[in-house]
């Protein structure tokens, strides 16, 4: 079953760890991508690959760029310069339905939910090469008719798969926080994309059923499909990505596969910090717990009476965790 | 004080309304069978319980769409209770306004939409200490130093911000007052794993400081591990409660609720 | 008081030739606004485009009343484009403003003295139905039946104006009907909730609503045509932005993003105002009602409707055909 | 002038009558029959040093039966022509208007910008369109007048008592009505009709009371202008210009500033997290509306003493107001204050090239111009995607 | 084929056009008013209104047309933004008016002069100067008492050639009153010999005029014609405060601005001297206490002598047709209103008509002599003068009558 996911380790297998690394078959390749907001730089790529058929993904602090590179890179925004090719097809400039309908579909880690839509039409609607939507033909619906069930039959599927099929004929605009994400992932993946972008897909969504879908994610790699989402939860990162691009102000700072990522040192230090690896065992927590209870003695001994919970500097303090 | 101050249960059970009225004598804040919901007829909070007491710490967790935020937004005023009560510190609140509400010391951290877009960060903090405005420079600094990307950027626009950077935004803005319950939804969600070990850190050392805390996390086995009690709620009913870690040791909410991800 | 009179002018009210052209553009408005988002303040404009494209055609140009209908028609479309092209891409609010503005400018250009050889100024043209009428099938005389003692008959020039005002109606209800249900107006509603989010899935937003900009104009444009015929003449002021705010009214008032929301809601609009008015008039000459003079009865009408509107939105404020579940949902997000 | 020879034909060319003016220049014939005559001056028998202004000595006039009618001679010292030529060419006549034009276009951009903050305001706070704001202007030309005639006082304070009174009901319409709709979850769009709904309400509630008519306030009517370089302005421009900048200012800055102006803008952009803020959203809105109530007024007494008053005054401009608010940027105060600046002095500039009956034509043409490259208006910022 | 043609065609005959349904008396007659109570015009409906009622007044009073009181309905005309004439007019129909009395709006009589004609019922305007009306198809049923344009026009331009104006400046009020008065004035005033160096038209519903001012300030002309309705006093306003008040210029008013009450608020001595021209031989002060006795807040007197005029013109054709129907009154309209013994009320004619006498009515607006097209086509026009005070004597200047076709 898993031959993509060997295939894909397989294409990893010997490739240095720098940033920017070739790729042996890069679906899309990205050069000096530059994108500043008045003073700020937010996104300045040099150069990065993303190999066709795997499972990428791309992690870093909070306001590294990552959303802002998505955006360039879909048309969303346009980037002050660079240039990126989609299967060997140059990008830039292009309006972001022409990249959508290109095979380059992302999500938004803001959720768009069409809310005065039903959830079963938010699906519909993502759907490629509607007869339906053409003037003309819409006004006749035998044109339409039998391609409109196919279509229902995958959105159905898919939304029982997202736990979403009790939901289908309620507004989206319904839906809880978490649902939401759900919904903007299914309907991504309505396009068919060959590329999809997940900007911080589960976020917000319950663990359990995170775990079902990663199986669901997967699956789409098996059918040839390429994955590269953004994600901030590290045992997803670690259990489904075959290889991961880190950024951080900006830039790209560091490649290679999940297990080397999260033992970088600058990985761990601008991004991880010490619970890289596992949860924190009962002693560890412990230990956490003492340390802020000492920071909070200490303050209420400066500040006599007051009681505001003290910032305690939390960067060395795990840093500090992170020795023992 | 620390989790085993909490009455203790057996194993974490089906909510058994007998124990809640027991623990929820001296509760500071307590609902009791709240029926809420958005849409004429549909009620999506259907009869639930929940009781925190003093300094405690408190976890919801359970599916998405569960009616987690809803239940926050119901005691927060911000949706309409149809019926059941809600009391903070023996004061019936039920349907009160929030802005009220913040004035009796209660504080909220929403899911979504929880920054002012068109405000700046700095001035989306003094929101924050709307109500006690004298107090804005000295917590200013004080988040100022748990978010230091937060004062680099205070004249930036929220609306500009990066999904993360809000989700700061929206926690130092409820850390401004001195909230004595504090409401979270979803505090980590979004945050860089350094965060969000920051935020729970956080979490716990406000609850120390003596702030009962009530936190609706996603991140549900870290949620589990701090909490002193939790609670899972699953369509709009409390399905499951107990301490923090006998929750996270029921191999039935294992199952249905925190997945083997991260055990991994 | 005068009860039959009241009661015949309002059943005819409910079905005459106003109602029938506000609800022919609110169809239009419907397309732009209740289905697409489009805040469109403008489509009084293309009402008037129509109109006047009809009536300077035969009058001034002296040519038959088809390429009359044929100008209207083209006119709609290119008024359409040319609104379309650099709007479409503004915020809904912004949107609205500029499309009052250009349809303003289409008033007051309509309305110059500076142009009046061709448009004919403040009194605008007319003498341009004969075409239409002469297709009239109906031979003089009166038509309708007797309610009991109410007379509802119209005559044969009404009656025909009715008669094709009503067939668009229904023609255009009925095309309006098949469009929302299928795909093509799946994406026109999904721009409405979030252009972005249609487009990061591969659906041309501009196409799409500048598709529903015309198709909105041209049927809006039919409005203007059922105008200059029904009254044999168009003058500019009809075409202002109070009439579109009427048909906004209607529409919202009928129930917005419904097939038969508008034409609903204008005959309620018209049923509301001929009723209020001709009930204080009669109120006034039978003496009933001694705090109003004659010179009153108007204002205090509208003031009437005005509350009459309030108390209905307040009451239904997704319209008489809406769906409460969608004003439930925050359009702010 | 006397003595000048004036011969009457008539169209055909028959002579009817030659004669000589009197000693004021006067002249007179009787014809017999209607129709068109031919009347030409003898240019010789005209003094030196006089010709006729145009050159042209032949006049057609028609006369009618039973009517006299008049033609005119028009002299001039010879040469005089190209002299007065050379006097405009010294203060171009042209810059001499687009001076006085400029004038006007701030003393009305000035005007909408006060009424166009009261709407900028509410709308900020609200998200509600409010049709209504032009109504709302007439009511303060209307409070005033009835204060300044009715109760016979001085128009300041009349005006001051309006300002307030219409503050005071700009809190009671949010209390007793807005505020209501808000609670029962209205829409804005359903608000936006009902909007209109009160608008029509109001009009005609002013029509019935106030009259069809236009009225002016007791003083400073027809005041005359005085002359200040190019441009001529009645004193009261000034004062009411003066008065205008210092309350768009100070409310601009109040906005910026103050936390309740603070606290205005985030109800404006989230409701719920203001509630949640401990913000009273409700009163910060009925602080919004009291002020808004009385910015709407005391623009209503400025138009209104600038033009007239009219129970339409308000609806007449209220394409201007909306125009102004967009064209600066929804809900910020002093985008306002810009985009009706920018509105005013179209509108007056572009006289200089467009007949004034299209004046509007100009300024809403720059208002769809500068939407078009900016389209988040000019003082309005772009939301991020994403 | 244009229907611009057979409109000219058919209107040459006065004759009702046999197309008209032959609507039967029904003994009663009964008149509908069509004019503005709301609108842009609202200001016109009290006096409008009030020449009506006195009129029928004085018509009842008198016993009545055909033995029985005269019915009247008044309805609602708005003005054009929004479509309610029409509306009204259903209801007037429905209600059987013989003859219908509006509108104030040449663009709003035009909308509904097809509904009015096309039911056999005498559509009668006061107000209406649009020239378009006169080679209008009308089955021979439309008429008017509006001051005609051109007349005035003529009076009023050798007005100011005859007070020495060599340049003059016109500001007109954008709509077919004021551009139409404007060309005649324009014309006459050219043909004199004095040169219009500016003419400005302006939209009456502008937020503000002084950009219209400038433009005739630019050109500094002697003489500044004013053709508006009310809003003149804003346009006042502006010449003052421009620089340009009537103590150094000479400006000239129209019936439509020529007003006693809109301006006396102004300093004094702000129109002193200004001139201007006003329709009707009477001294107009008499005929306005009987309408302040019909309405006491009446302000404004504007088009009262017109719709007065029109109500009594109406009532005498019936009387003279001995039929209260459509086509039969305006069958008679043009004779009662000349050739014949001349007569002033409607007492006064009722009774000669009943001794068979042909009669000439001569009304308040003028003499009123009905040409083909329903125009009229003598008029009277006084010229009167302000004084200190802001307000005109009684007492004209001097009268001007004379056909309008000329
Ligand atoms: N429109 C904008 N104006 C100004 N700054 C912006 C704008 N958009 C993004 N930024 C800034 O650019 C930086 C990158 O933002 P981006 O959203 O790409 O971060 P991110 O990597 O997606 O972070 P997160 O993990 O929190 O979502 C942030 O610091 C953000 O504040
Ligand atoms: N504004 C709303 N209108 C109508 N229904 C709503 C609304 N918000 C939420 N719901 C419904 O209420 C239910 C509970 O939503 P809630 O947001 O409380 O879920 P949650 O437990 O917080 O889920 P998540 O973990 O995804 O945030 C969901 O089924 C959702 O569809
Ligand atoms: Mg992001
Ligand atoms: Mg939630």
């Amino acid at each position: 079953m898993a031959d993509r996911k060997a295939a894909a380790l397989n294409a990893f297998k010997d490739l240095a760890r720098d940033p920017g690394v070739p790729k042996p078959d890069p679906i899309l390749v990205v050069d000096n991508v530059v994108r500043r907001f008045g003073g700020l730089t937010a996104v300045e790529v040099n150069h990065v690959e993303v190999q066709r058929g795997s499972i990428t993904a791309l992690i870093g602090p909070n306001g590294a760029g990552k959303t802002t590179f998505f955006n360039q890179l879909t048309g969303f925004d346009t980037a002050d310069s660079g240039t990126w090719t989609f299967n060997g097809r140059p990008m830039n400039g292009v309006p972001a339905h022409k990249v959508a309908r290109a095979g380059m579909v992302r999500t938004f880690q803001l959720t768009k939910a069409l809310s005065r839509l039903t959830v079963l039409e938010n699906m519909r609607l993502g759907a490629q090469q509607q007869k339906g939507e053409n003037f003309w033909r819409a006004l006749i619906p035998s044109f339409w008719r039998d391609q409109e069930e196919e279509i229902t039959q995958r959105a159905e599927e898919l939304l029982v798969r997202f736990k979403l099929d009790a939901k289908r004929d309620d507004f989206a605009g319904s839906l809880s926080g978490g649902q939401r994400k759900l919904l903007e992932m299914a309907r991504a993946l309505m396009v068919g994309p060959e590329l999809v972008m997940l900007d911080e897909p589960m976020a917000g969504v319950n663990p359990a059923l995170t775990q079902s879908l990663l199986g669901h994610v997967k699956d789409l790699r098996e059918q040839g499909m390429t994955v590269l989402f953004v994600e901030h939860d590290m045992d997803m990162v670690r259990d489904i990505s075959d290889w991961v691009i880190v950024m951080a102000q900006g830039a790209v700072i560091a490649e290679g596969p999940p297990s080397t990522i999260m033992s970088d040192e600058r990985v761990i230090d601008a991004y991880l910090g010490a619970h890289h690896d596992a949860p924190l065992s009962e002693s560890e927590l412990e230990a956490q717990l003492q340390e802020a209870e000492a920071a909070l003695e200490a303050e209420i001994h400066e500040t006599e009476g007051t009681t505001p919970a003290p910032g305690s500097a939390p960067e060395p303090e795990t840093a500090e965790e992170r020795q023992k | 004080m620390s989790a085993d101050e909490a009455p203790v249960q057996s194993k974490a059970a089906v909510t058994d309304r007998s124990a809640h009225l027991e623990g929820a004598k001296d509760a500071v804040l307590r609902c009791d069978e709240l029926i809420a919901g958005y849409l004429p007829g549909v009620n999506i909070l259907n009869g639930s319980d929940l009781y925190v007491k003093e300094g405690e710490l408190i976890g919801i967790i359970g599916p998405n769409g569960a009616g987690k935020s809803t239940l926050l937004k119901a005691m927060f005023g911000l949706v309409t209770i149809r019926s059941g009560t809600v009391l903070l510190k023996g004061e019936d609140i039920t349907n009160m306004k929030a802005h009220s509400l913040v004035a009796r010391g209660v504080g909220y951290v929403p899911q979504t939409n929880n920054v002012f877009p068109s405000l700046t960060i700095e001035e989306n903090l003094e929101m924050g200490a709307f109500q006690v405005p004298g107090k804005f420079k000295e917590r200013f600094e004080f988040v100022a130093e748990l978010f230091p990307a937060l004062k680099e950027r205070r004249k930036q626009r929220a609306g500009s911000l990066s999904g993360g950077e809000r989700q700061m935004v929206a926690m130092a803005r409820a850390l401004m007052t001195e909230p004595s319950v504090l409401l979270l939804d979803e505090p980590s969600a979004g945050l860089s794993p350094k965060l969000q070990d920051l935020v729970f850190i956080q979490a716990q050392q406000i609850n120390k400081a003596g702030v009962t805390v009530i936190m609706v996390e996603q991140n549900a086995r870290r949620c589990l591990q701090i909490c002193h009690r939790g609670y899972v709620l699953d369509q709009g009913r409390n399905a499951y409660t107990g301490t923090g870690r006998q929750l996270a040791n029921d191999p039935k909410v294992i199952e249905l609720y925190l997945g083997t991800l991260a055990k991994a | 008081m005068d009860w039959i009179t009241i009661i015949s002018t309002t059943i005819k009210a409910a079905v005459g030739v106003e109602t029938v052209l506000y609800a022919i553009g609110a169809i239009g408005l419907n397309v732009h606004f209740g289905y697409t988002g489009l805040l469109n303040f403008g489509q009084a404009a293309f009402m008037g485009v129509a109109g006047y494209g009809l009536a300077v055609t035969v009058t001034v140009m002296g040519l038959p009343f088809w390429v009359g209908i044929f100008v209207g028609l083209v006119a709609a479309v290119i008024l359409a484009i040319l609104l379309g092209i650099p709007t479409l891409k503004l915020r809904a609010d912004y949107l609205a403003i500029v499309t009052i503005a250009a349809a303003e400018i289409v008033r007051l250009i309509f309305r110059s003295v500076q142009f009046k050889s061709v448009f004919g100024g403040s009194d605008g043209q007319r003498g341009f139905s004969d075409g239409f009428y002469a297709l009239n099938p109906y031979p003089e005389g009166e038509y309708g039946f007797n309610l009991g003692p109410v007379p509802l008959l119209f005559g044969h020039r009404t009656m025909w104006v009715l008669t094709v005002g009503w067939i668009l109606i229904a023609l255009f209800s009925f095309v309006v009907y098949l469009l929302m249900k299928s795909p093509w107006g799946r994406v026109l509603k999904a721009i409405r909730e979030d252009e972005d989010a249609v487009r990061s899935l591969g659906k041309s937003v501009f196409s799409y609503k500048m598709q529903a900009l015309v198709l909105g104009g041209v049927i809006g444009c039919f409005g203007g045509f059922i105008y200059g015929l029904g009254y044999a003449s168009v003058q500019p002021d009809v075409f202002g932005t109070e009439t579109t705010f009427y048909m906004y009214t209607m529409l919202i008032l009928g129930g917005a993003a419904r097939v038969l929301g508008p034409v609903l809601g204008s005959m309620i609009f018209w049923v509301l105002l001929v009723l209020f008015y001709n009930v204080m008039t009669e109120a006034v000459g039978a003496g009933l009602i001694t705090f109003l003079d004659t010179n009153q009865v108007g204002a205090m009408r509208w003031i009437l409707v005005g509350l009459g509107l309030i108390l209905l939105l307040i009451f239904r404020p997704q319209g008489i055909l809406g769906d409460k579940r969608e004003i439930a949902i925050d359009a702010r997000r | 002038m006397n003595g000048a020879k004036i011969a009457v034909t008539t169209e055909g060319g028959q002579p009817v009558k030659e004669v000589t003016t009197n000693a004021e220049g006067t002249w007179d014939v009787q014809v017999d029959k209607p129709g068109k005559y031919k009347v030409t001056l003898d240019v010789s028998s005209l003094p030196q040093n006089a010709e006729v202004r145009g050159g042209n000595n032949v006049r057609t006039p028609t006369v009618y039966e039973g009517n006299c009618s008049t033609v005119l001679y028009a002299l001039q010292a010879k040469g005089a022509a190209n002299q007065q030529q050379q006097e405009g060419g010294e203060s171009s006549p042209f810059w001499t208007q687009a001076a006085q034009l400029t004038f006007e276009g701030l003393n009305l951009g000035l005007i909408i910008a006060l009424a166009a903050l009261g709407l900028s305001l509410i709308y900020g706070t609200t998200g509600l369109t409010n049709f209504a704001h032009g109504e709302l202007v007439t009511l303060g030309a209307i409070l005033a007048y009835a204060f300044n005639i009715g109760f016979g006082l001085h128009l300041i304070p009349a005006a001051v008592i309006a300002v307030i009174v219409a503050g005071i009901l700009g809190y009671l319409q949010d209390r007793l009505f807005w505020g209501q709709l808000r609670r029962r979850g209205t829409g804005t769009i359903a608000m936006m009709i009902i909007s209109i709904g009160v608008a029509l309400f109001l009009r005609y509630v002013f029509l019935i009371f106030f009259g069809g008519q236009t009225e002016a306030f007791a003083q400073y009517t027809a005041q005359p202008g005085i002359e200040i370089g190019p441009i001529s302005a009645a004193p009261k421009n000034f004062v009411a210009m003066g008065i205008e900048l210092v309350v768009l200012i100070v409310v601009g800055f109040a906005l910026l500033r103050t936390r309740t102006g603070k606290a205005a803008r985030a109800v404006a952009d989230n409701p719920a997290l203001a509630a949640s803020s401990g913000i009273n959203v409700d009163r910060v809105i009925r602080i919004i509306w009291t002020f808004g109530g009385a910015i709407a007024a005391l623009a209503g007494i400025m138009l209104g003493l600038s033009q007239n008053l009219k129970y339409t005054m308000g609806q007449d401009i209220l394409l201007l107001i909306f125009a102004g608010v967009t064209l600066g940027g929804l809900g910020t105060a002093f985008g306002a204050l810009v985009g009706s600046l920018v509105v005013g002095l179209f509108i007056q500039v572009s006289t200089l090239w467009v007949p004034p009956e299209l004046k509007s034509v100009g300024a809403l043409a720059v208002l769809i111009i500068v939407l078009l490259v900016r389209p988040q208006g000019i003082l309005g910022r772009r939301e991020r995607i994403g | 084929g244009g229907g611009g043609d057979t409109a000219t065609q058919a209107s040459q005959s006065a004759a009702p056009a046999s197309s008209a349904p032959a609507a039967k008396g029904d003994g009663t007659l009964t008149l509908g008013t069509l004019l503005p109570q709301t609108g842009s015009l609202a200001f016109l409906g009290p006096p409008e209104f009030a020449g009506v009622d006195l009129a029928l007044k004085e018509i009842n009073e008198a016993g009545g047309v055909l033995g029985k009181p005269v019915q009247k309905y008044d309805t609602d005309s708005g003005d054009t933004t929004t479509n309610i004439a029409s509306q009204s007019v259903d209801k007037l129909l429905a209600q059987k008016a013989d003859a219908i009395i509006g509108a104030a709006s040449s663009s709003v009589s035009e909308s509904v002069i097809d509904k009015i004609t096309g039911a056999g019922v005498v559509h009668f305007s006061p107000a209406n100067t649009s020239d378009k009306f006169t080679t209008m198809e009308d089955k021979g049923l439309y008429f008017r008492t509006a001051p005609p344009d051109k007349l005035q026009g003529r009076v009023l331009g050798d007005l100011i050639i005859s007070d020495g104006n060599d340049t003059v400046g016109i500001m007109a009020m954008q709509d077919s009153y004021g551009t139409g008065l404007a060309d005649q004035v324009q014309k006459t005033v050219t043909d004199g010999g004095a040169e219009v160096v500016e003419r400005v038209d302006y939209d009456p519903k502008a937020a503000d005029f002084s950009a219209d001012v400038a433009k005739i300030k630019a050109k500094n002309p002697k003489g500044i014609v004013l053709i508006g309705f009310e809003e003149t006093a804003k346009v006042i306003q502006e010449l003052v405060k421009q620089g340009m008040p009537a103590s150094k210029y000479k400006w000239y008013m129209v019936d439509g601005n020529m007003s006693n009450t809109n301006y006396v608020k102004m300093p004094k001595g702000t129109l002193k001297g200004v001139k201007g021209t006003y329709p009707g031989a009477a001294a107009p002060d008499e005929f306005r206490d009987k309408l302040k006795g019909v309405n006491p807040k009446l302000e404004d007197y504007t088009y009262a002598p017109e719709s007065y005029d029109a109500a009594n013109l109406i009532a005498l054709a019936a009387e003279a047709a001995k039929s209260d129907a459509g086509v039969d009154i305006a069958a008679k309209l043009a004779e009662v209103s000349k050739g014949g013994t001349k007569c002033k009320s409607f007492k006064e004619c009722v009774d000669l008509l009943k001794a068979g006498t042909d009669i000439d009515y001569d009304g308040v607006s003028g003499p009123v002599e009905f040409n083909e097209a329903g125009d009229p086509a003598v008029a009277t026009i006084g010229i009167y003068q302000y004084a200190d005070d802001n307000k005109y004597p009684v007492k004209a200047l001097e009268y001007r009558s004379g056909n309008i076709s000329g």
